[in-house]
């Protein structure tokens, strides 16, 4: 009994993370024989960043059970740290796989503490509360990032919240953040290969913490509050935990998105409540908690507008009407009834376990 | 969590079929040139050639006016060259792809263009997908030209890369220089849109440049993208300084709505703006009233009287049913400066990508293109344009050319 | 010998509603205690203050000897009291071993990192865990449900549950809310067992609050009963259940 | 005396997201749920009115009820098809997600129909401004005509829910559903007309929203909907006055940030005003408070 647990965890981390590693396996194959397009080969890196987004997110949302409208926020922060520090010793680290992984762990970190810094106050407010407060953070990021400037002269670094003209640099100065316009000419250093690297290190992050003792406190909290109290977990430390984790995951997913990019911006497109929204949609089609679910929601509804570009002014349409379709097949009771008695399973075994 | 697993399974199914369908549609891209005289059947090709000239910009978002004119403008151009026998007798296919204004969809709508065999690039529409769009196209030394992607990082570092619209900086100090010189006020406020890089380059360089001219900023207010219907603030204050001039160099959108709010509160100083401003007599519905007197910086108005600009605008209503803004004159032109180019360097269809862009860089240097949008328009080799700006005023609902 | 629980003139108001007046209870070592009393009397109320969800208006309550008045919810379970719920509160999303595991919590430990990186250390203590836990389960005969998801376990076996969980923390001190609330008298029987096995083999006190007169009456060493907030009547168990002041507040006039 | 003119125009601005808050409050109260189309839904009905009144040359009376008409029918549409399936849904994050595609396929829709280009919105207000102080200080027509509709429309639902049978109906819904059932209260029924209500709300605030800032794209709703779902928050979700106070004491702190500390980040400062109300008084300034029963 004790070792049928054991093994069916078990069995169902190895499907996540084969599933992972063959996807690896078939894209290099098609990249290395030429059998891909340039579309499929530019969206690897994406594909990556979205898993991760949603598998983190899935950490908050599913684990922890509170609704967090914010991810995309410390995906921001992370990105920018991430980027900033590569714009900066650009000519300082030759290797760019170093500099790379050294900015991988400065974003993650970075949106860690700011997740952390957040997440100590309002974590003790509840559902929706949490959500619109969680919202509110993501858009601060956002507003605060679009009027940061940051260069850098031979005296150092100089800081404004104004333009780029208050930064009074001296002679040869760059300007690293320039307010909306971001930071340009970030070195493309992120690859499909790191990518998946990145996915795989967060699943295994996520599923062991899931699968330990602190995993099972947040898991309490998220089941039952009162009863977790009551036998002595602490709630602040492990909903802190779960959520500066979660953030510092959506940085590491951040570092990686700006990597991919030469030109980096904090739009309402990508940093704004809209893509905390789409994180958010990829955790709940994928089933809440279900973190394999997750990754190919994520997959699925990234590909999804690209496929339909052949319907070109109405793909966004389409996109809808599917999301929605999707939605309820995978979540009215009735649909989900009607594909218990339907389904392939169903008609080769009559009966079913309890569980 | 049980009960996921059924849904969960049938989506990967469907996971796995995308992908080998991503796969699939790759092998055809692949082995286009077997397959490219049976692929390009529609485009009524005479002898299976043709020049394929790719488009990005926003079709959807918030961002979709600015796109959705870039694809008619350029769709335009391209009919009207092919219903003339094309390029050297070569005709031309066109593909427009959407990009929702977001850096990494716009690469995902070159990727597009590229399996689709894209030759030639016409895009981005927005400075940032540009910027971001640059980046590729040089790796690949694909030929690009953006009508409309204005910063100075869409060029730079990029010799492949071109521009039809002014480069912000070049606003900015174009229209400090043309208020000072013709002393059109001593006090301005300025209204701009930190949030967008268009807006804020414009507002930067102005500010630079006012230093040296004889007329002093005395209220500088911005708005964000989340924050751009209520203006009565940025407004009162320029009022409050009494600012005799508000130079607006953001889009005509929201210039609308800052028209319409400061004729409400009774503030009526002396509008000025750059090309982003264009258009905003052919806001629908819009109360032209309200624009007279507006002085604007732009190189194309849908209302002036010379025949190309009339022809190209009565075909764009016919064709799309909507007056054509500054946008679609961009693309529209971008295309015949392709055309232009081609014509200039013998350019064949059948020379590769690399070896096109390198006959069209060369030919970009010497050709010069009379366009709706400038006239005898050059460029450096850096990609910027040389041509002048029109300085415009509103008067009775229309545009009027100064001097 | 000094009581396990002493508590002093413990009192609550919500609102200016007096829900809690100057309540007193000693309970020694390894006692069965019952509160009883008619609904609404303030006997959950009671408990949620001696388990500091709500922080008393006044009052003292000492556990064995360690003054725990107004310490959080999670201090006082340190401290060493356990509670049930009138309303069952498990992890429902969690299996049935995992529901006694989260409660071994505080006393099986290994750090985030070592969990996360796999170390031995973490295999070496979930291992014992599972252990204890199974141990727990086997003796509310729940061992063979252990990977059932606790949501999926029929009520009796819920309540039963919720037992193992609280003693997984290694209380000093029971709190049975309402036990045997919906069980037939058969289970009620079998809890009867069951608590008393456990009170003896643990070396448990128990507090419990319950309206079924069998099992107050079967097992409960001692009584206090509350009406309206205030102690009614306190003493050995046959002695108050005779009381004319109890059968009046129970039966009403 | 500028800064009696930046308080107007707050309350002209917190006006227009009090309007559109009412709708937010009242369906989330009863429903449990945040409706993300119901910024769409108010979109729609501002593209009612400027399709009836400017492109049609319909009279505005016909115009507005037009729009209200359409937008009831279309809040009605959007619960059957999309929420009611998922009202017993394992987690009520699925309906959230479902509101989003919503969202998604309204705006999408109407930029098939009216393309992107921004439409100038003519005021459904005729009523004149009126100026104070020899003209330093003005207030709209619109900004009166909005916040007497919001006080009616207020004044209208607290009365409507307290003293009609429909109402109560709806009060018994919001606090238990299936119980509400067992008593013989239409759930699907109940539930349906609160939409229909928050959608007519919605279509109401949308010509009001409109003529206030008169330019309309399919977009139009998405932020200020953000911005009143916020204002609702604010409030005390589930609060009709709290609606109309979140509302106007959110758009004076918006004018006022922007005037008195940054332009650029006025936004900012809004929500972190949010966080903090929201951290002293968990469920904002007319909420109920609600402790769980252990």
């Amino acid at each position: 009994m004790k070792k049928l647990t054991i093994n069916k965890n078990t069995k169902d981390n190895i499907i996540t993370y084969g599933i992972i590693i063959a996807a690896y396996i078939v894209m290099e194959l098609l990249i290395n024989t030429g059998h891909i397009s340039s579309l499929m080969q530019g969206l690897l890196v994406p594909l990556c960043v979205y898993v991760i987004l949603a598998v983190s997110l899935n950490l908050t949302v599913g684990i922890l059970g509170e609704l967090s409208l914010g991810h995309a926020g410390f995906m921001c922060v992370g990105a920018f740290a991430g980027a900033f520090f590569s714009k900066c010793t650009q000519g300082v680290i030759p290797v760019d796989l170093l500099r790379f992984i050294l900015a991988i762990i400065i974003g993650a970190v970075a949106a860690g503490i700011i997740g952390f810094l957040i997440g100590m106050p309002v974590l003790r407010l509840r559902g929706d509360y949490l959500a619109i407060v969680t919202l509110a953070f993501g858009e601060i990021i956002k507003n605060i990032i679009n009027v940061l400037y940051i260069g850098k002269d031979s005296s150092g670094f100089h800081f404004s919240l104004k333009d780029s003209l208050s930064l009074g640099l001296g002679e040869g100065g760059e300007v690293i953040i320039n307010g909306a316009q971001g930071i340009t000419g970030t070195p493309k250093d992120a690859t499909f290969t790191i990518g998946i690297i990145l996915i795989i290190l967060t699943l295994v992050i996520v599923l062991n913490l899931i699968h330990s003792r602190d995993g099972r406190a947040i898991m309490s909290i998220r089941d039952n509050l009162i009863a977790a109290e009551s036998i002595g977990i602490n709630i602040t430390k492990y909903k802190l935990m779960a959520f500066s984790i979660s953030a510092a995951l959506a940085g590491m997913a951040g570092v990686l998105y700006a990597h991919n990019l030469s030109s980096l911006m904090a739009t309402p497109k990508n940093f704004g409540y809209n893509m905390s929204i789409m994180i958010l949609v990829f955790v709940v089609l994928g089933g809440i908690g279900n973190i394999r679910g997750s990754i190919i929601s994520a997959v699925i509804l990234t590909l999804l507008p690209e496929l339909l570009r052949g319907l070109s002014n109405y793909r966004m349409l389409i996109y809808s009407v599917i999301l929605i379709i999707m939605m309820l097949f995978n979540w009215s009771p009735k649909l989900i009834n009607l594909r218990e008695k339907y389904s392939f399973k169903r008609l080769f075994k009559k009966t079913r376990e309890v569980q | 969590m049980k009960k996921f697993k059924k849904g969960m399974s049938l989506l990967l199914v469907a996971a796995m079929l995308t992908l080998a369908g991503c796969s699939s549609s790759t092998n055809s891209a692949d082995n286009s040139s077997s397959n490219e005289p049976a692929e390009a059947g529609d485009a009524a090709t005479a002898d299976g050639a043709v020049f394929k000239i790719g488009a990005i910009g926003p079709s959807t978002g918030g961002a979709a006016v600015y796109g959705l004119a870039v694809q008619n403008g350029a769709d335009l151009a391209v009919k009207e060259i092919n219903a003339a026998g094309g390029i050297n007798g070569t005709l031309i296919e066109y593909n427009f792809q959407d990009d929702e204004c977001d850096n990494e969809k716009s690469i995902n709508a070159y990727n597009t263009l590229k399996d689709w065999g894209m030759q030639m690039l016409v895009g981005s529409t927005t400075s940032g997908c540009c910027i971001a769009v640059a980046a590729e196209s040089a790796n690949d030394n694909l030929f690009q030209i953006t009508p409309s992607g204005s910063s100075v990082d869409c060029i730079s570092n990029n010799d492949n890369v071109f521009q039809v619209c002014f480069t912000d900086p070049n606003q900015g100090v174009g229209a400090a220089q043309y208020i000072g010189e013709n002393a059109v006020a001593q006090k301005v406020a300025v209204i701009y849109d930190s949030s967008d890089v268009y807006s804020s380059g414009i507002y930067e360089k102005f500010v630079q440049e006012a230093a040296n001219q004889p007329f002093e900023i005395v209220s500088a207010e911005a708005f964000t993208a989340d924050n751009k219907t209520d203006f009565s603030v940025q407004l009162q204050k320029a009022k409050d300084t009494g600012a005799e001039l508000v130079f607006l160099p953001i889009y005509y959108t929201e210039a609308s709505l800052i028209l319409t709010q400061a004729a409400a509160m009774d503030y009526a100083p002396k509008f000025f703006g750059c090309d982003g401003l264009d258009g905003i007599l052919n806001v629908e519905n819009f109360d032209t009233a309200l624009a007279e007197g507006v002085m604007l910086l732009t190189p194309f108005a849908a209302d002036a009287e010379d025949d190309a600009t009339k022809a190209f605008v009565s075909a764009y209503q016919a064709a799309y049913g909507d007056t054509p803004n500054q946008f679609a004159a961009d693309a529209y032109d971008a295309v015949y400066i392709l055309k232009a180019a081609i014509e200039k360097s013998g350019a064949t269809p059948d020379a590769s990508v690399s070896d096109l862009c390198e006959l069209l860089k060369g030919a970009m240097a010497e050709i010069s293109v009379d366009g709706l949008t400038g006239e005898a328009m050059s460029w450096d080799s850096d990609g910027a344009v040389n041509k002048a700006p029109k300085a415009m005023e509103i008067v009775n609902g229309n545009y009027s050319l100064i001097q | 010998m000094a009581a396990l629980l002493e508590v002093k003139n413990l009192g609550i108001s919500f609102g200016g509603l007096r829900a809690v007046d100057d309540f007193e209870i000693s309970i020694q070592k390894g006692q069965l205690y019952g509160l009883i009393g008619p609904n609404g009397a303030g006997k959950t109320t009671i408990f949620n203050l001696l388990t500091g969800v709500y922080k008393p208006s006044e009052g003292v309550i000492m556990l064995d000897g360690e003054n725990i008045t107004g310490l959080k919810t999670i201090e006082i379970n340190k401290a060493g009291i356990a509670r049930t719920f009138q309303n069952i509160r498990l992890f429902k999303e969690l299996s049935v071993i995992d529901n006694v595991k989260a409660g071994l919590h505080n006393h099986y430990k290994y750090s985030t990192l070592e969990g996360i990186l796999r170390l031995p250390s973490y295999f070496k203590t979930e291992k014992a865990m599972t252990e204890r836990a199974m141990e727990l389960l086997k003796v509310f005969e729940l061992d063979e449900e252990a990977n059932y998801l606790a949501a999926n376990l029929p009520y009796g076996k819920q309540r039963k549950l919720e037992i193992a969980r609280a003693l997984a923390t290694e209380p000093k001190l029971l709190l049975l809310d309402e036990p045997a609330a919906g069980m037939n008298p058969n289970e009620t029987m079998e809890l009867m067992e069951t608590i008393r096995f456990v009170r003896d083999n643990f070396d448990m006190t128990i507090l419990l609050i319950e309206h079924d007169m069998k099992l107050v009456s079967g097992i409960c060493e001692e009584l206090t009963v509350l009406n309206f907030g205030r102690i009614l009547a306190q003493g050995e168990t046959a002695g108050v259940l005779n009381d004319p002041q109890v059968i009046t507040a129970y039966l009403g006039e | 005396m500028s800064f009696i003119s930046y308080l107007i125009n707050g309350i002209s601005l917190g006006s227009v997201y009090a309007i559109i808050a009412l709708g937010y409050t009242m369906v989330y109260g009863i429903a449990k749920m945040l409706n993300f189309a119901h910024g769409d839904v108010i979109m729609v009905g501002g593209f009612t009115v400027f399709f009836a009144v400017s492109m049609q040359g319909l009279p505005t009376a016909a115009g507005i009820i037009l729009s209200v008409v359409l937008c009831t029918l279309l809040g009605i549409t959007i619960e059957y098809i999309a929420y009611r399936p998922l009202r017993q849904a394992a987690s009520s994050l699925a309906v959230l997600i479902t509101a989003i595609g919503v969202s998604y396929f309204l705006q999408n829709m109407a930029l098939l129909i009216f393309g992107a280009n921004t439409k100038a919105f003519t005021s459904v207000v005729t009523l004149p401004a009126i100026k104070l102080a020899g003209g330093q200080i003005m207030i709209s027509g619109e900004t009166i005509v909005t916040i007497v509709s919001c006080i009616i429309i207020m004044t209208g639902l607290t009365l409507f829910i307290n003293k009609t049978k429909a109402g109560q109906a709806m009060l018994a819904v919001s606090e238990d559903k299936g119980a509400a059932q067992l008593m013989g209260i239409n759930v699907n029924g109940t539930i349906s007309l609160t939409f229909a209500i928050g959608s007519a709300l919605a279509a109401i605030a949308g010509m009001l929203l409109c003529s206030a800032y008169p330019s309309l794209t399919p977009y139009t709703g998405s932020m200020p909907g953000i911005k009143a779902f916020v204002a609702a928050v604010f409030g005390g979700i589930g609060s009709i006055p709290g609606a109309l106070i979140g509302g106007i004491v959110l758009g004076i702190i918006e004018i006022l940030s922007k005037a008195y500390i940054s332009s650029q980040l006025a936004d900012a400062i809004v929500f972190m005003v949010l966080i903090i109300v929201l951290l002293v008084k968990p469920t904002g300034i007319l909420g109920k408070k609600i402790q769980e029963k252990v």
